[in-house]
């Protein structure tokens, strides 16, 4: 086992998903000698060749697409965009014909593809580098919708998307890219798709997120700990689609309060239909309504601003505080 | 040094057989009387099914769907270039070609009548459903192409669209793929010169279809996409310049949609019949005929005979069509993904719990 | 007044804009001469000439970007995407640039747009032209997206959006295009954009929805009056987005009970913003959880199976007398 | 009848000024020597400018940005042949034409700080702010220039992007569009052989830039991007086509990205140095230089003269880009829409009532 950081953990996994399907293929812009531009794929040209890891021309739609083909071709490419921001050219693809060729054609033609991308604030980006929506995606049938939280869900996770036989985005917060190290098992394995994790047992409240913001929880958990406010549990939700739904019915049953964090916009973001499912499986164990904290219904600030529009720690450990008095 | 040129291109057309049924004998690619046949054979038949359709759907028996008569000899002739192994990305109007990569008529009926299973084409016959979002589809084609010459396979992708489809970004962006990655594909134009009521002068100020070609160093021609022999000429050149070279073609085969855009369509709105009519006298089957008939290939009772088996196929078609039992609503679910979600699971068993209530 | 059709309907809010204001002008595919596939446009080319009402080549963010130009320069493009279905390609120019162009430039250019756009299925229609995507658009900041149930609302809502100085997407329930004929002032008038609409009073339940399935609740709503099951009232949201919370909480606070219907798939759909507000402002006055009824996560089928997807008057009647039971 | 070309078309490349400093007089565009010293002023500013952004990037006092140097006599050379009245819509590595356009270096240096209102270039100046997403801004330019032809305005708009944006669909609509609807655009692309890492014969299989206007049937020329004087003519000719006759060009301005991609990029992963050498040799602003000075229009005094002033008032908008005092919270909500939603009312309030909790 070696200590490593998202980047480094995904590079892995793509490094040994292609040693073991010689299908497995990568495509992308930068993703070649420059190893993109977070080093995601650094060193995979020089091992597998440019036959498998291919720069593209700048064109998501293109990139989307043409994997769309190769995968009902039998390969399974994973294709990268280089931010978020700029996956909207390939929404119709994806939403057009990546989630629903297994429908159309009754299971003749299907489509395994992953789609990686960056995505998410805190980094001091440009303007349509902080983009965070997951929730579109998460809309779309047909589509499913994974997100690591740290290295070794981000290794698993991956491994599993690339295997799945259906079209998985899978959205890496490039804000804690390199900011947690921690232990990865140098073998191969995967995570279940569909799967919340329960990161932290806890009597008082439910926090659920997912992404960059499972450690704002932790940091909001621990202090209202050493407060001795709260005994937080924390779901990792890592599948928005399918999204677990019973994992966090269950802790909400238990806990009675839930909190949802997100820095998508608040307004039918991903936090909406949880606390709708909440409503929907949990209503009456209730004892506080559920709570979302997210970004707001702007968009995400310049540098300058950042900082506000992001939910941070502060934040959450307020929302908890509400519903605790509540 | 100032001002000097860099490049210079000229785009060709192709012609073999005249109007008149007269063909080029320099240009007319070699095909045994038996294949001119059958191309003959496969046009008549796309042309009785797609009539019985229309049929059909005025009756309220199909839905909406796109006729094709008129534009045979584009999409039948580029079809007949194919070999079972290359593969066919097809737009919405090319019945002929899907009919001649095995397609059973029944499936189409399907699939126009509105169930999912008709499009589900047999992998085998490597022809992906129909896409109807316009320009979507050539993305696809290049990827399968590039996969193809990756796994070494000998063959090619033909994938067909209108000329309306060439103002999409995604059209540009595959003939830009194609071209850097060097995949074996052909890009089959049916400029038929409407998108719906859009006539080709505003839909680009090009003057060709073949001349977009060069904004991505691609090799691009014109074909008289009424004159079959041309238009199988030239595919059939693309695709062998696609198996052996990797190299990409795109193909003009100019044409006319004699027809209205889809059966929702009413195309008296936006265009006059004198337009109209010229075109319907350069029928591509009855050019084609005109030339067999002075060939000996084909005389009145031959043409009588073809008509009459293409007509069986149709009314036995039809009446597996009628035979089928419609799908059941637990169906909704089952393809979304290769296994269910517990959302699908759930929403399935409440949709078949309501229905069990209602009966 | 003269009774009139939804079709009809934006046909004169369209005609009566363009005579106010020279400097509205429409685009998109076959809006000149064929009139827009459904009709919509009918008359306009004829009387406004090809300057203003323009047949525009097949390419649907290049539609939407030019309008964004136009926009920006002083005009009042709307714009029409033929099928909800084909706005995909230019979702990256609603999210990128529409919707941001004020923000970004601190107030200095604007995008007064408007994008109109069919949407929804019962049309028995072929794939892609029974989508409902309108949680993808209310997810956006700076995007506003409003949705007319009727003839009357259809003239005044659009009329609205025209003088809106921001962007809007109008989505048009071509379900119901021709179905609802009613008295339509011959005179221009603008309903508010971000006011909701209380169809019918009533103190049991609360129902909410927007588009063709405000007719829906009001067959439920009949047939539970005659039974003399429940007295439903009923909200059209009119728009999604800015969603006008005020008015469905004040109505669930008053039944303690709401049943939201759409047709768009369940997960992420726009109920679960309203499910996630009720829960957030009047959980405490909830007799019953709140439900959706709405599409399945699957596509939308083709005719053969349609029916079975879209919710109906059994569906909500059904989901009704859930919540009284509860 | 049968093969027979259809149309035929070159392309030229225009080139004035010899990388030894020496004009071809028949080509030369006509511009005074004050307008030649104006020139060479704003392109030295351009170029100490982008060296002083780089350093307060290396200090942390500015975010990532994309460096120009080297690329002056591509965009200045076109921002210079724009009218007030002009509009120029850009990508986001033009910060000459910006300068050129009247935006005040402190903007420049306000918004790749990070602030918003950076970006809030004055109406007046017609130029639209930086446009991050590849390829997409071009159909803003050609909406705009839809709208001055509709108003009946003489004036034109030029749109600047890389040879990268070549290979979005958006950039194939935007070209499609505006040569159907014949509106005064002129794009300009700064062909610098790189998108980040991929070089050019990685991006378009096609030989030129220029000839990608064949497949929209507009006219597209290629010019040396590092002769100022070539790419002045060019643009001047195509923007009078623009404003006169409604006419779309394409230019390619054919350069080389001597820098980084932006400041976040290390390009040394990619490329050898001994590929960057030789185009730091056709250095257009040296190249201007020794035009001028054989014209006697600069000696070393003069040069010095440049240099000072363009470096004080670089320094100048750094003191005054150092005095801005930040944005406020609040202004996260005061420019989504003209009006606050009672969602953005409520929100702001609560970031300001927590904030004011923490205080
Ligand atoms: C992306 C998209 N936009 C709009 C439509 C609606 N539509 C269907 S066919 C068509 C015209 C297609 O013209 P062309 O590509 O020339 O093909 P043809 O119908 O002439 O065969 C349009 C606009 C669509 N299906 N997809
Ligand atoms: C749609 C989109 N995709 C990807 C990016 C990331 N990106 C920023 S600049 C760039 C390369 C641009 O190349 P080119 O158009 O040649 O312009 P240059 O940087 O060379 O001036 C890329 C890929 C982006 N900004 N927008
Ligand atoms: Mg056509
Ligand atoms: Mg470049």
């Amino acid at each position: 086992m070696a200590r490593l950081n998202i980047v480094e953990a995904i590079d892995q996994a793509l490094s040994q998903e292609m040693q073991l399907d010689s299908k497995v293929i990568i495509l992308g812009e930068d993703v070649g000698r420059d190893g993109g531009v977070f080093r995601v794929t650094d060193g995979l040209v020089q091992r597998f060749g440019e036959e498998r890891v291919i720069d593209t021309p700048l064109a998501e739609s293109g990139i989307v697409g043409m994997a769309i083909g190769m995968a009902i071709a039998g390969y399974r490419p994973v294709a990268e965009i280089q931010f978020a921001g700029f996956a909207y050219p390939a929404y119709d693809q994806l939403v057009s014909h990546a989630s629903r060729m297994r429908n159309r054609s009754r299971g003749e033609f299907t489509v395994p593809l992953v789609v990686r991308t960056p995505y998410g604030g805190g980094i001091r980006a440009l303007e349509h580098h902080s983009e965070s929506m997951e929730a579109v995606f998460a809309h779309v049938p047909g589509l499913k919708v994974v997100i690591p939280a740290d290295p070794y869900e981000a290794k698993g996770l991956l491994a599993a998307a690339v295997r799945d036989p259906d079209p998985v985005i899978f959205m890496e917060p490039a804000r804690i890219y390199r900011a947690i190290k921690m232990e990865v098992p140098e073998e191969t394995y995967t995570l279940p798709l569909g799967k919340a994790r329960v990161v932290r047992e806890g009597k008082d409240v439910t926090a659920v997120a997912w992404g960059a913001h499972v450690r704002t929880l932790r940091d909001a958990a621990q202090r209202l700990e050493a407060e001795g406010e709260a005994d937080v549990e924390i779901i990792d939700v890592r599948t928005l689609s399918p999204f677990d739904f019973e994992t966090v019915v269950a802790s909400v049953k238990k806990t009675g309060r839930a909190v949802i964090v997100h820095e998508a916009p608040r307004s039918c973001g991903f936090g909406a239909e949880i606390s709708a499912q909440i409503m929907e499986r949990a209503v009456l164990q209730l004892r506080s309504p559920v709570i979302r904290v997210a970004g707001f219904d702007t968009v995400p600030p310049l540098a300058k601003l950042e900082d506000y529009y992001q939910p941070d720690a502060d934040s959450v450990v307020e929302a908890i505080k509400s519903t605790l008095k509540f | 040094m100032p001002i000097r040129p860099l490049v210079s291109y000229s785009i060709e057309r192709v012609e073999v057989l005249s109007p008149e049924g007269v063909v080029d004998d320099s240009l007319m690619p070699g095909l045994a009387p038996e294949q001119i046949s059958r191309l003959y054979e496969y046009m008549v038949l796309t042309r009785q099914f797609d009539d019985r359709m229309f049929k059909l759907q005025r009756q309220g028996r199909l839905g909406t769907f796109a006729r094709v008569a008129g534009q045979e000899g584009a999409h039948v002739g580029a079809a007949f270039a194919l070999r079972p192994d290359d593969w066919l990305v097809p737009a919405f109007r090319e019945t002929g070609a899907l009919i001649l990569r095995g397609l059973p008529l029944v499936q189409l009926l399907q699939y126009w009548g509105g169930d999912e299973r008709g499009a589900a084409f047999p992998q085998e016959l490597r022809t992906l459903p129909v896409a109807i979002p316009v320009g979507t589809h050539m993305l696809h084609a290049v990827g399968i192409a590039w996969a193809m010459k990756q796994a070494g396979e000998q063959a090619a992708v033909l994938t067909s669209f209108g000329e309306g489809a060439t103002s999409e970004g995604d059209f540009s962006e595959a003939m830009n793929m194609a071209a850097v990655f060097k995949v074996p594909v052909v890009f089959f134009c049916q400029n038929n010169q409407y998108a719906i009521s859009v006539p080709y002068t505003k839909q680009t100020a090009s003057p060709t279809v073949a001349q977009k070609a060069l904004a991505y160093g691609m090799f691009g021609v014109q074909v008289d996409g009424n004159d079959v022999f041309a238009v199988y000429r030239v595919a059939m050149e693309a695709l062998e310049r696609a198996r052996t070279g990797h190299e990409p073609t795109l193909i003009e085969a100019l044409t006319y949609r004699v027809m209205d855009h889809t059966t929702s369509d009413d195309a008296q709105r936006y265009r006059s019949e004198e337009e109209v009519e010229p075109w319907r006298q350069r029928d591509p089957i009855e050019r084609l005929g005109r030339y067999m008939r002075t060939k000996g290939l084909l005389d009145d009772v031959g043409a009588a005979d073809v008509l009459a088996r293409a007509d069986q196929k149709v009314a036995d078609a039809v009446a597996a069509f009628e035979a089928i039992v419609p799908p059941g609503p637990e169906e909704i679910f089952n393809h979304v993904f290769a296994e269910m979600t517990p959302q699908l699971v759930e929403q399935q068993a409440e949709l078949m719990a309501r229905l069990a209530r209602r009966r």
